[in-house]
């Protein structure tokens, strides 16, 4: 196990790009103002100067056409990472995602692989109004043949990113722009976190939180608010959304017997409903109370400095929630 | 490689009718100008949350287009969107109040400087995606088509758009239907940080246009009388009946793609050039050489300018911000 | 109330959009080969030979375009019935819709309206393979300021588009084209379907079986089998997914304390999860079993004859499901 | 409207180098048209289930422009793609076994006549969007570009295809990255039931790729000949690192837009005239009256390959169906 190192979420997710594009002649990047530039949110920085225009590669806008042409290069040998700037646009690239990049190992019987990464930056903060503020998530995992990674660490990000590259699948990389300055240990040289495995953020015995993204440090937070009321949660991150590792998150919640599902995403017909569901389908004889989901708010995401904390759940909320739900207020 | 002003066609220099005239367009350049001077500072001052992308350089083009349009004509502008929304009547405190997010602004402080709307001066909206405005300018000219009553509709957008394929549909709908729309391209040179020779194909962007047989023109955007030269015509196609126009305005940002950004992808010799042929002066220097407006007279319109914008920014800084009610209100019609 | 009699869906439908049309000459229909063509389904047979090229307007495959012009048309005195000629393809609109369509109500304020219509062919059968053949209702019932519809006979299909087309927000409306040639008594006349209510379309009393789109039909057969078997189920159709009516929902669980829902899209985060865990939550403490979820295959649809059959469950599965859920072997 | 074979430019006419050659695409073509022939009654009969869409009169557009591709070189193709994919090397069992959906197919039977993907002769699918293989014929030849082998590699798409914005998005990017790709459009008059003219805006569709300085060419589509000396020109442009190339092929579908289809939107006439045009028939004329080829070798050659393709068929149908195995087999990689 190489020795960690404290980085942002940002230099984390660089780093692993680093490692695989040096590892790996075939991993490519494309995308907006990434090659010179260094990205939007610096979040390809140094990339175009070590490996250049060839590999780095800056496009038009034109992110339907360059996403496209990422999963042809993938079906003939690349290992595109293309970049959507921010969530909001990946509905430009739905057709090439859904209809192509999810269905073509199937369709060819396994003649040709497409193994490609879209990342992109998500989440709420900033105040950037309704088009840049989405996290649409719900959408890719929806989609039979996709998987979809959302890390909410440093070191998840690392990791995940350098398992999406090295995956033979289509991976959708869901990053909140709100993390790129979190800074914590980060394994330094090659880590790899298998895609498919939740983790155990924090120990508990009262009430299981799943959280995803963001939101697991909005539910470490509301954790370290309910110990002073001696509820005792465990936060539990999926990291991947799909595959979905059903088995570690029914797990803690047959020991705690109560579940809250977090996400930052719309929460309507969200992956709180599928998660929920999941759990209380295989939990369901454990279960003390019904399984509570919180996501973000219904509305599109207002740009007002008044408004936008409004979208999102926060650690006070959540903790009184819990606090209800363990207390058989709900 | 970066974008050069000699790259500008020069159009046949136009004349202007009186005074009056003249003095209406300097005011409306000015007017976004000091404006958009206002939004920096207050930008920078952290008074106003998030992004905006300011448009000074290139106050010629909305103005020259939009001095043209009726009231009941219509637009759709991009994410550089201020100088249009003025250019086209807007409400210079409503406009303020929204980028700061006051619950006096257009859309109650819930869009921001991206997603400005205007209904009753005809403007469809700013928009945070990247050619996305093309398509809502089009649909009205189809409605404006239906309605008979000879309005016509005007889409703003970058040189970033010309790669976006929504161009290229709505470009041939429009053509097939004959749509009274213009299609104004504001080539500034960039798209963020990229400089438009780096993405962009072909040896000019008219063909963009002329491959669905739409009239199209490059403007000297940085002369206001110029783009209302060509918009003339344009617009005229329009009320016709005779379809779309494509105007391909060359010109500048002064600043960065938002503020605060460093613009060290700018050529300093380059951004110099092109200052020389700053629109504002342009004109002035024309109304006083020919007599039409004194150097008083100028300043005067000047103050006059920075006061009414003071006066705004002092008003909006004390408008209410939206409260709890507002967060759901017009979720559904 | 006017008088019944009995026609297809796709006349039903047609029916609501003559009707539509002569009353209101803002309702404008945009689509491919939808014009003298008269649809590819049939669908808009006899529209463009009474209402001319002007309102039946046929585009060119431009998908993204042509529904971008008809939220512009929307939003200056038009309503637009945007034709998506196979449901795959509206991965092809997703901006317009997500990015705009949706928004602009809310952004503007009120200033601008967008009451439009995008209308659907979606559904397993015929063999029409991967890309012809998905039901992606899960993405827009995601979205704030979007409504979503999903008849599954005859009178709804009509009584829905009416309401659709005279709503003053963007409405999607899927129609399952395996229902097409469907007979059922239908209102001659002006009918409107109040969008967000459901309809409990078979009463009973052990189990709830909460069904969309065909597989409404799908419930009513298992209704049958399960009926010989003495398991009396109760089939609920909600027919609007956005808005849900809950309350109709729950009611009938609350009654029978066993639920089952049942569509026909991808099931892996698809619609099922958001319903169960709704149910499950307003609903806990009369609920006897987990609320159990089916929904179409994960896995690219196939054409194949063998396969296709495969990916939709029929009423002996469903019944069989049921049946285990009653007598607590699940 | 509907469209007319005049319209096709005629190319100066072309000779051809050997017989072996000559017989080599007459081959090509009529081994099309026999399949074609065969699928449609089988499609008739309901052994193919879902829906065909043949390429019968096309056969002169696939088969040129793949009769100089490289075994390594790839294509894209379009719903309308049993041609390009018999064209490129394809086995006829594994593509008639794909479109009845039997499991000796090439995707297990789980694709069909829309989803034909064949690896081994470089076909990176036939696909059911309208465009979408555009991006992936385009997006190979950027891996062509990396590894430098000098592959290059051809979109096949119809006259339906030049209204998506993604054609007009990857052109340009082809463009300007110098990409080794042909984009071949087989412009048959129609896009489903509906005629070119009344959706495409434009004097030429040609424009639409020299917007973005690409090399572009109208060819007799009906020609084998034609078509392969304009492809070869554009093949050694890609080839020697010079970019991409556009030919439009002037074209007809002698059948429906799918086996079944009525017809009633086509001018009797004008399918008549195109049947004049038959490229078959003016190859084998060509054979035949330059003594490269006789009436008896040809009508041999007429017979093996009925003969070949009746075989296929009686094959195919005992071959299995897929098994509940197939259903999720190759979901992921
Ligand atoms: C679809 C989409 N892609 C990317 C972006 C991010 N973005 C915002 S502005 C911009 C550049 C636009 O350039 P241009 O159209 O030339 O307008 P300018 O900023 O120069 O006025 C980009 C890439 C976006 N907003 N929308
Ligand atoms: C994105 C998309 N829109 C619509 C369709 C339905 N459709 C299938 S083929 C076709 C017409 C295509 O015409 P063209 O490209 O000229 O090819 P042709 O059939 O004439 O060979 C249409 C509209 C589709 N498959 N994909
Ligand atoms: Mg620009
Ligand atoms: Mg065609």
């Amino acid at each position: 196990m190489p020795s960690p190192h404290t980085i942002t979420y940002r230099a984390a997710v660089l780093e692993a790009l680093f490692g695989e594009m040096r590892r790996d002649g075939s991993v490519i990047l494309m995308g907006e103002d990434i090659g010179a530039a260094g990205g939007v949110f610096k979040q390809t920085e140094g990339l175009f100067a070590e490996f250049g225009s060839e590999r780095v590669i800056d496009t038009p806008i034109s992110e339907s056409g360059v996403f496209g042409i990422a999963v042809g290069a993938a079906m003939t040998g690349q290992r595109p990472v293309f970049e959507v700037m921010f969530g909001d646009f990946i509905t430009l690239i739905m057709d090439q995602l859904v209809n192509q990049a999810a269905k073509i190992n199937y369709m060819s019987a396994g003649q040709f692989r497409v193994p490609l990464v879209v990342r992109t930056a998500v989440g709420v903060g900033g105040n950037l109004g309704p088009q840049h503020s989405q996290s649409l998530h719900a959408w890719p995992v929806h989609i039979p043949g996709l998987k979809v990674v959302m890390p909410a660490t440093p070191a998840d990000a690392k990791g995940l990113m350098a398992a999406a590259i090295r995956d033979d699948n289509p991976v959708v990389f869901f990053e909140d722009r709100m993390l790129y300055n979190l800074r914590e240990a980060v394994p330094e040289g090659v880590h790899v976190v298998p895609i498919g495995s939740a983790t155990v953020k924090r120990e508990g015995r009262d009430v299981t939180i799943i959280a995803v993204s963001r939101m697991v440090h909005t539910a470490l937070a509301a954790a370290d608010l309910l110990a002073k009321e001696d509820i005792s949660a465990e936060v539990v991150d999926p990291r991947s959304l799909m595959p979905l590792d059903v088995e570690t998150l029914v797990a803690s919640v047959k020991k705690t017997s109560r579940a809250i599902v977090v996400d930052g995403g719309y929460r309507q017909y969200g992956i709180t409903g599928e998660i929920a569901a999941t759990v209380a389908e295989h939990a369901f004889d454990w279960l003390d109370a019904p399984v509570l989901r919180i996501g973000g708010a219904n509305v599109p995401i207002p740009f007002s400095k008044t408004l936008e904390p409004l979208v999102l759940p926060d650690a006070q909320r959540l903790a009184r929630d819990a606090t209800a739900l363990v207390r058989g207020q709900r | 490689m970066t974008s050069s002003p000699q790259m500008a066609t020069v159009s046949p220099v136009p004349s202007i009718a009186s005074a009056e005239e003249g003095l209406r367009l300097l005011r409306a350049m000015k007017l976004i100008r000091a404006f958009e001077e206002q939004v920096r500072n207050l930008s920078a001052a952290g008074v106003i949350p998030g992004l905006v992308h300011l448009c000074a350089g290139q106050e010629a083009v909305a103005v020259g287009v939009c001095s043209l349009l009726r009231a009941d004509d219509m637009i759709a502008s991009n994410h550089r969107g201020h100088g249009h929304c003025l250019a086209k009547g807007g409400d210079v405190g409503r406009l303020l109040a929204e980028i700061m997010g006051r619950r006096t602004g257009y859309g109650l402080g819930r869009g921001g400087s991206l997603h400005i709307f205007d209904a009753a001066n005809g403007n469809l909206g700013t928009t945070g995606i990247v050619g996305g405005g093309i398509p809502l300018a089009t649909g009205a000219a189809l409605s404006a088509k239906r309605q008979a009553r000879g309005q016509v509709t005007a889409a703003f957008f970058g040189d970033g758009a010309l790669n976006q394929g929504l161009l290229f549909e709505v470009m041939n709908m429009a053509a097939i239907w004959r749509l009274p729309v213009l299609f104004v391209c504001e080539n500034n040179g960039f798209g963020e940080f990229t400089a438009i020779e780096d993405v962009t194909a072909g040896a000019d962007p008219l063909a963009r246009g002329q491959a669905f047989g739409i009239p199209s023109e490059t403007v000297d955007g940085m002369d206001v009388l110029a783009v209302r030269m060509a918009a003339q015509t344009a617009i005229e196609r329009a009320r016709e009946g005779n379809g779309p126009s494509f105007l391909v305005c060359k010109t500048y940002r002064y600043g960065g793609h938002h503020a605060g950004d460093k613009q060290d992808y700018k050529d300093a010799e380059e951004a110099k050039a092109w200052r020389l042929k700053d629109p504002i002066e342009r004109l002035s220097r024309l109304l006083k050489e020919s007599g039409l407006a004194s150097e008083a007279a100028i300043a005067a319109l000047t103050q006059e300018i920075d006061r009414e914008v003071r006066a705004v920014v002092d008003l909006a800084k004390v408008t209410p911000l939206p409260a709890d009610d507002d967060f759901e209100a017009h979720l559904y019609a």
